[in-house]
């Protein structure tokens, strides 16, 4: 009996930001019925996707142990360096992207050998980086907006089999890469294993350094992929445009369960949840028309109380998880 | 290595010494000194002194809590919060037709301004409040942290949003003004060659050196910080000494929003809305470990000074504006890549474990 | 080893960069420095108000000293104060508000450094200074007003949405308040309007405005309080088959403030209904003649408000006022620029 | 004899001009087990550096199967055939056992950068079947025992074809039935031919397995020679240089009639039940138990970092109600825990500031500023660091991290002796320390014992209780099952009451594990 009440105790707590996604859904739900419309959570799944595929790449970083400020800045710089190559050059779509990422990549592997060659912190690399980017951002836009053209705008409102639009396909495809990435190759199992201890990892005869700087690299180019699809959403990339995102992506990395002490965590369903979850909150406000001035108080305590709930999950597994010495009768 | 040993015996003492970043910063500011002559005129000198001032008293609080092993985001919202909770006990009229929607019109504020508007003791209990209020945002964040266990990371950035949409929401995106002008005087007044922001922060700094270094409660932040299980067992009220951490840096910050808000002459809801990672920044600068249990008040120091010489430099030059951010980083970089080498040189020269 | 000489490789480097940097600076004596300090360059409006002021400027040699507040009132405190200490001749200034804008005229004041206060007022005249300012509370209101206008030929109710900035910056306020005033004007003809934030944010704006229109469909008068958001409004309507040109049954009024070259555009292709223009380059340039002037002279505190009038760029007065639009010039040029 | 496979010649070491090795030379046949042993210092770790790469000798060459051997770096060794198995095990406890053992080379599905998850689970199975482990592979590491986790140590290296295999303390962590597995595992190893080298500091385990011993002092090889040719006392001479007459100190005192600390039916559901036992002044009570057994949870609840149920604790008479660290502190209680490194030091603080932790409110001045007197606290911790012979550099600079084990256990007893202890707990206070370091702190035990402090000494060394005990007290199932005076001692009766209710949390932790 009481076993099994543990149990069930521990697969309500093991799926706590499925629940608190559920019980989110229920509260909007009852205040704001229109909010629950399929068209709406579609929404806020699109909306979600781009800030997803960033803390996508953000987790690489978290779960090494790392962190990485300086995303929203590339999301910038790629995006501006792919939109001018549209606009003066005439660059199609296909290679625009493919730029937007290289962009992204070198911009990680800047951070990647600052911090595995140059020793230097995280916090510290990835904030120089933040600042500096920006710099070389508005270098190239010299601060206008760069608008992609048409065609590629266009994307971001159409769908796949007019099922699905094309940033969700996107970000399932993301999510479904980054998992098999770190479930079913060798750097992502290394990727936790470092994220558990550096010492021991390099013990066991895993290069440290490349390990880490392969996560970086990912990072910097989901963050770039992140902010394409993002663009091609918006039609335009204006100067603010990735500022103040990697809190975001931080944020959703985190409320789904992803560890800034490195080594646990998941991207599905965690990163996939936190990240709808953050969206759903906004989206839910708008719907029910909350005084403006009210929305940063109720996002601030509904995440407030998801973080706590998930604190209170991991005392309680902490306890479960002791071992009993004696079987009690 | 020959070499190493005889030639290169001061320069490595030099980057092995405590006070790397110091001679760092005042080699950087030769430099400038070099091509703009103006960087040690007087004047210069008195606006590189009123910047560091309120940018310590935020590192100092900033510094506590990343001793204990923690970090704290919602600085600059408490900033916000206090200063127009301030503002809002001692200005000294306001419009009706920007305020009289204000959720608190009536209420705490109105026509004649402030709630003791006028009053002699405005000024006084408006500082009060300054600082009741942000030790009080700082104790909830500590009591997040400590009692209910949740990541420090993530309680900071939930009420940094939370305090920072409160302000707005309390002055619906209004600055607060005008304030007395002996609150102003704070900010901006001298009494000879000392100004009150010296005055306040020095003593502060003198206070939190006497308590980091001098006292038990210092020893037990850095215990707490450097191992808390060992911290607990040997008797260390390691909660209370987290919760502590927490509310002296919303005090600190309180007392930035006290300067700030005097120097801009208003209560301003956004009130150093950017400056988080300068704070975090120059913290980390000096030396102060983002991993807990290490960090001195001189550290605190020298990175502001770090901090503010090169923002002084750069507001300098005749570049542009994104070069000036550009560089801004790269220079963080280059500091950080330094102070990097100095570690490992001083892993190198570190005493041999188990030596007998 | 090796790591330290890539150290000391990458030190050298840098250095010479900041050196190299430094050296741009072309002393010319009686040259005339002027400190132009602006708050942040994010939307169009800003952006081109910096290029003109700063190509203005150094075509007519002055040197000019550009820093970015990042929105952050104190940042910009300390540049002008970094700024006087190194004796400029004169600063332009566009303020994060009028309450810091006061606080920094004072400190100009005592240096005794004519100061121009470009767009955003001090909060009071308390102080001298030469301040160009266009009332947004107004220009706002004129835009929606016809907006309005051009509503009421439709014979139906409208459901009004305004994309409210960031709550943090005055301007967004006082743009919202405008809206209000003239919507408030025609109660008959309005609903409640809808509220969506947009923190001045592309994404968020994005997002806010999807859902919006997803609970409330039936939306069809749209008021955007910046016109940098029009390719976010354009990627939310045109899906749901309402991105439509004037006449159309299904178009939605729009509306905004600002008077950029995508407005411009929109305006020409009948999706835009009205725009609330500042004249930017009127106002660029009374505040350098002004200050060149001033410095000229040896005023130390010069006092003048030049006001912008501005107008609300409509259908109907396109055709004569159309060159009066700063986006539309901006356009303009840029064609030239490219058939040459 | 057969072929050797490891040789040392005349391999030299030293850091900062202090040999840590000199002129080491040493062949392994090959199959064969080397039992190493040395006090800490001795320079068995910068042999075994040595050879995995992680330092390069001054001087001297190895041999591999005949074949010079230079590593550079850890891979090397791993890709010669030399496993570790290290004192703190290397595996990561965030994944399953079959990502340990493939960290570094999973098989791969056709040659694509995708796992061949079936061939990994069927291999991975194989080998922990070759350990005698039964678990799915997919189980993380979180939830196995210490020696579940040491069998997947040898599982991995079994995995990698390792033909040397270096056990570093194996059994430290271990309860006796993981311990007599272990063993088992390891003569099958040898069986198949491998080499083992076997560094200890449990002489018994040593000689009950080793073939050659080899003891190096001071970096240099003392003795080497045939496993039985060697007895205790030999080893123990051969390690210190001198002969110790006994392993333990003669005790000069009896206990005091005063009872000092009275535990009454404490329980706390699946933890302990139902434990009462008085400790008198000047007392050292033993309490033996396995791992598992509840000793070290007895303590923690009695020192108040865990709730207890029902029950009392009464120190000197009165009732200590539910007990904090704190607390216990001010009724003069001191618990040396188990686990020095995590539970018990600073490592990065000063050795000072390590001593003087617990009892910095004595130090205090100015009233409620609590302003610490410094002269008088680092006098007080450096008389304590003289007292207890700790040898480090200057106690306000040198790092705790720096010392060796045994040194640092007695910074953690300086600590609380500091506090004036009445009671002083301790948990496992030798475990990972040399034969020397023992010897003083049994001194250093007795002689607070004739102080009249009372000590609870708990451990899983029967022959350390029974040296250094008026009384033990036997746990098992959390549970007290027998009690034994110093007179009644005897080895088996001992175990069989420790062994006794042992069936029933077998079953109580396979339940566990449902």
């Amino acid at each position: 009996m009481n076993e099994r009440r543990n149990k069930l105790v521990s697969i309500l707590l093991n799926n706590m930001p499925m629940l608190l996604f559920v019980l989110l859904l229920i509260a909007f739900g009852a205040i704001a019925p229109e909010s629950l419309q399929y068209q709406n959570i579609e929404n806020a799944f699109k909306q979600a996707s781009y800030i997803g595929i960033v803390a996508i790449g953000m987790t690489f970083v978290l779960l090494t142990g790392g962190i990485d400020l300086s995303v929203g800045s590339n999301m910038y710089v790629s995006a501006v360096i792919a939109g001018l190559a549209m606009q003066r050059y005439s660059v199609g779509a296909g290679p625009a992207l493919l730029l937007c990422l290289v962009v992204g990549a070198v911009f990680g592997t800047i951070n990647a050998i600052a911090v595995t060659k140059l020793r230097i912190l995280p916090f510290v690399a990835t904030l120089a980086m933040m600042v500096s980017g920006r710099g070389v951002g508005l270098m190239f836009s010299k601060s206008r907006a760069v608008a992609f053209p048409d065609p590629v705008t266009g994307l971001g409102s159409a769908e796949l089999f007019s099922l699905l639009p094309y940033p969700i396909v996107i970000f399932a495809l993301v999510v479904g890469g980054a998992a098999l990435l770190l479930h079913r190759t060798q750097l992502g199992r290394q990727i936790y294993a470092l994220g558990y201890d550096k010492e021991v990892a390099r013990k066991a005869g895993i290069n440290a350094d490349r390990v880490q700087a392969a996560a970086y690299i990912l990072c910097g180019l989901f963050a770039a992929l992140g902010g394409f699809v993002s663009v091609v959403q918006l039609g335009n990339v204006n100067a603010g445009f990735g500022k103040g995102d990697e809190f975001d992506a931080i944020a959703a990395a985190v409320l789904g369960g992803v560890s800034l002490f490195g080594g646990v965590g998941r991207v599905f369903p965690g990163v996939v949840l936190g990240a709808v979850f953050i969206q759903a909150i906004s989206i839910g406000l708008v719907s029910a028309q909350v005084d403006l001035y009210l929305h940063p108080l109720i996002t601030a305590a509904v995440i407030f109380s998801a973080v706590l709930a998930d604190s209170l999950r991991n005392t309680y597994l902490k306890k479960l998880s002791r071992r009993n010495i004696r079987l009690e009768v | 290595m020959k070499l190493d040993n005889t030639l290169l015996r001061w320069p490595k003492a030099v980057v092995l010494s405590n006070h790397f970043i110091l001679v760092l910063t005042v080699l950087f500011f030769l430099v400038m000194w070099g091509i703009y002559p103006h960087m040690a005129g007087r004047r210069n000198l008195a606006n590189l002194l009123s910047n560091t001032w309120p940018l310590l008293a935020l590192v100092l609080g900033q510094m506590f809590v990343l001793i204990v092993g923690g970090i704290d985001l919602s600085q600059t919202s408490i900033m916000a919060v206090t200063s127009v909770l301030g503002a809002m006990v001692m200005a000294t009229s306001l419009e009706p037709t920007r305020f009289a929607h204000n959720p608190l019109w009536g209420v705490l504020i109105s026509e004649q301004g402030g709630w003791l508007s006028g009053s002699p003791w405005a000024v006084p209990v408006a500082v009060l409040s300054f600082v009741v209020a942000g030790a009080s945002i700082g104790l909830l964040n500590g009591l997040a942290v400590a009692k209910l266990r949740m990541p420090p990371f993530m309680v900071t950035l939930v009420t940094m949003s939370f305090f920072s949409g409160l302000a707005i929401y309390l002055t619906q995106s209004e600055n607060v003004r005008p304030l007395p002008d002996s609150f102003i005087a704070i900010g901006k007044g001298t009494l000879g060659p000392i100004s009150p922001p010296m005055l306040i922060v020095v003593v502060l700094a003198l206070l939190a050196f006497v308590v980091l270094d001098r006292s038990i409660l210092g020893r037990w932040f850095y215990a707490v910080g450097q191992n808390a299980e060992t911290a607990k067992i040997s008797g260390v009220p390691t909660k209370r000494v987290i919760v502590l951490a927490y509310a002296f840096s919303g005090l600190c910050a309180a007392v930035g929003a006290i300067l700030y808000s005097a120097r801009l002459e208003a209560g301003r809801p956004t009130l150093g809305r950017n400056l988080l990672l300068d704070v975090i920044g120059a913290a980390v600068i000096g030396g102060i470990s983002l991993f807990g249990g290490k960090g001195k008040v001189l550290w605190a120091v020298y990175g502001v000074l770090f901090f503010v010489v090169l923002d002084n430099s750069l507001n300098k030059m005749p570049l542009d504006f994104y070069s000036i951010d550009i560089i801004k980083g790269a220079v963080i970089l280059l500091a950080a890549l330094l102070d990097a080498l100095r570690t490992r040189l001083s892993l190198y020269h570190a005493p041999l474990a188990g030596a007998p | 080893m090796r790591k330290a000489r890539t150290g000391f490789l990458t030190v050298a480097l840098a250095l010479t960069l900041l050196i190299g940097g430094c050296n741009r600076q072309d002393e010319e004596p009686g040259q005339i420095t002027i400190c132009f300090a602006f708050q942040d360059l994010e939307t169009e409006y800003w952006v081109a108000a910096h290029k003109a002021i700063t190509e203005t400027l150094r075509a007519r040699n002055i040197k000019v000293l550009e820093r970015n507040a990042h929105q952050d009132a104190n940042r910009q405190f300390e540049q002008i104060r970094d700024a006087i200490a190194q004796d400029v001749d004169g600063i332009i200034m566009i303020p994060q508000d009028g309450e810091s804008a006061l606080t920094i005229i004072g400190e100009a004041n005592q240096a005794g450094i004519p100061i121009g206060v470009f767009n955003r007022p001090p909060a009071d005249k308390s102080k001298p200074a030469l301040v160009v300012v266009a009332d947004n509370e107004k220009i706002a209101e004129e835009a929606v007003a016809y907006m309005a206008k051009a509503a009421s030929e439709l014979n139906r109710k409208m459901t009004p949405l305004i994309l409210v900035g960031d709550l943090g910056d005055q301007n967004s306020i006082e743009r919202r308040d405008g809206f209000y005033r003239a919507v408030n004007a025609h109660p008959e003809l309005f609903k409640k309007p809808i509220e969506v934030p947009t923190k001045w944010d592309a994404a968020t704006t994005l997002a806010n405005l999807e859902a919006a229109l997803q609970v409330t469909p039936e939306v069809d008068f749209i008021f955007t309080s910046s016109d940098f958001l029009y390719p976010q409004i354009k990627a939310v309507l045109e899906p749901l088959g309402r991105w439509k040109p004037k006449g159309d049954p299904d178009h939605v009024v729009l509306g905004g403030v600002d008077g950029d070259s995508t407005a411009y555009r929109l305006m020409k292709e009948g999706y835009v209904d009205a725009t609330g223009v500042q004249d930017l380059f009127f106002e660029a340039n009374a505040i350098m003649d002004a200050l060149v002037e001033a410095i000229k002279s040896g005023q130390r505190t010069p006092e003048k408000w030049i006001q912008d009038p501005g107008f609300a760029l409509t259908q109907e007065n396109m055709p004569q006022r159309a060159m009066d639009m700063w986006g539309c010039r901006i356009l303009h040029e840029e064609q030239s620029n490219e058939a040459r | 004899m057969t072929r050797s496979a490891l040789e040392f010649d005349r391999v030299s070491k030293s850091f900062f001009g202090v040999a840590a090795l000199s002129d080491v030379t040493l062949s392994i046949p090959e199959g064969c087990l080397l039992g190493l042993i040395g006090e800490n210092g001795a320079g068995k770790s910068t042999l075994m550096n040595a050879l995995a790469g992680v330092i390069t000798p001054d001087q001297g060459t190895m041999r591999l199967f005949g074949v010079p051997f230079h590593p550079t770096c850890p891979a090397d060794a791993t890709r010669a055939g030399i496993a570790f198995i290290h004192q703190e095990l290397n595996l990561f406890s965030n994944l399953s056992v079959v990502d340990n053992l493939y960290i570094d080379g999973f098989p791969r599905l056709c040659r694509l950068p995708i796992i061949d998850k079936r061939k990994a689970y069927r291999q991975a199975a194989e080998l922990l079947t070759a350990v005698d482990l039964c678990l799915s592979p997919a189980t993380p590491i979180e939830l196995l025992t210490p020696g579940e986790r040491q069998l997947v140590e040898i599982a991995k290296a079994l995995g990698r074809n390792a033909r040397i295999i270096i056990f570093d303390e194996p059994t430290t962590s271990l309860t006796a039935a993981e311990r007599s597995k272990l063993f088992q595992v390891i003569d099958n190893l040898r069986r198949e031919g491998r080499t083992i080298i076997y560094i200890s500091h449990s002489l018994d385990d040593v000689l009950r397995l080793a073939d050659t011993i080899a003891v190096l002092r001071d970096g240099k090889l003392v003795s080497t020679g045939p496993g039985d040719q060697y007895s205790a006392n030999r080893m123990v001479a051969d390690m210190v240089g001198r002969e110790i007459a006994q392993m333990y100190p003669a005790r000069a005192s009896a206990p005091g009639p005063e009872s000092v600390l009275d535990v009454k039916s404490l329980t706390q559901p699946g933890m302990i039940k139902d434990i009462s036992f008085t400790l008198h002044e000047g007392e050292v009570l033993g309490v033996f138990g396995l791992m598992g057994s509840g000793r070290s949870e007895l303590a923690r609840i009695v020192y108040g970092l865990d709730p207890f149920k029902s029950g009392s604790i009464r120190v000197r008479g009165t009732d200590a109600g539910a007990p904090s660290p704190i607390r216990s502190i001010r009724n003069g209680v001191a618990f040396v825990t188990e686990n020095r490194r995590q539970e018990g030091l600073l490592m990065e603080a000063p050795v000072s500031e390590n001593i003087d932790l617990s009892s910095l409110r004595r130090y205090a001045r100015y009233g409620s500023a609590r302003i610490i007197d410094r002269r008088a606290a680092l006098k007080a911790a450096r008389q304590m660091a003289e007292s207890l012979q700790i040898k480090s550099g200057s106690i306000d600079r040198h790092r705790a991290k720096h010392l060796s084990g045994g040194n640092q256990q007695k910074v953690v007893i300086a600590k609380w002796l500091l506090t004036d202890p009445g009671i002083l707990i301790l948990d496992e206070p030798t475990r990972g320390i040399d034969v020397g370091a023992k010897y003083e702190l049994y001194s250093i035990i007795n002689d607070l014992a004739s102080r009249g402090t009372a000590i609870l000494y708990i451990s899983s060394e029967l022959e350390e209780l029974t040296g250094m005990c008026d009384r033990i007290l036997v746990m098992s199932n959390g549970e007290i099952q027998a009690q034994f005076r110093h007179s009644e001692f005897d080895q088996e009766s001992v175990l069989q009451a420790a062994f006794r209710g042992r069936t029933t949390a077998n079953q109580t932790e396979a339940n566990g594990e449902n």
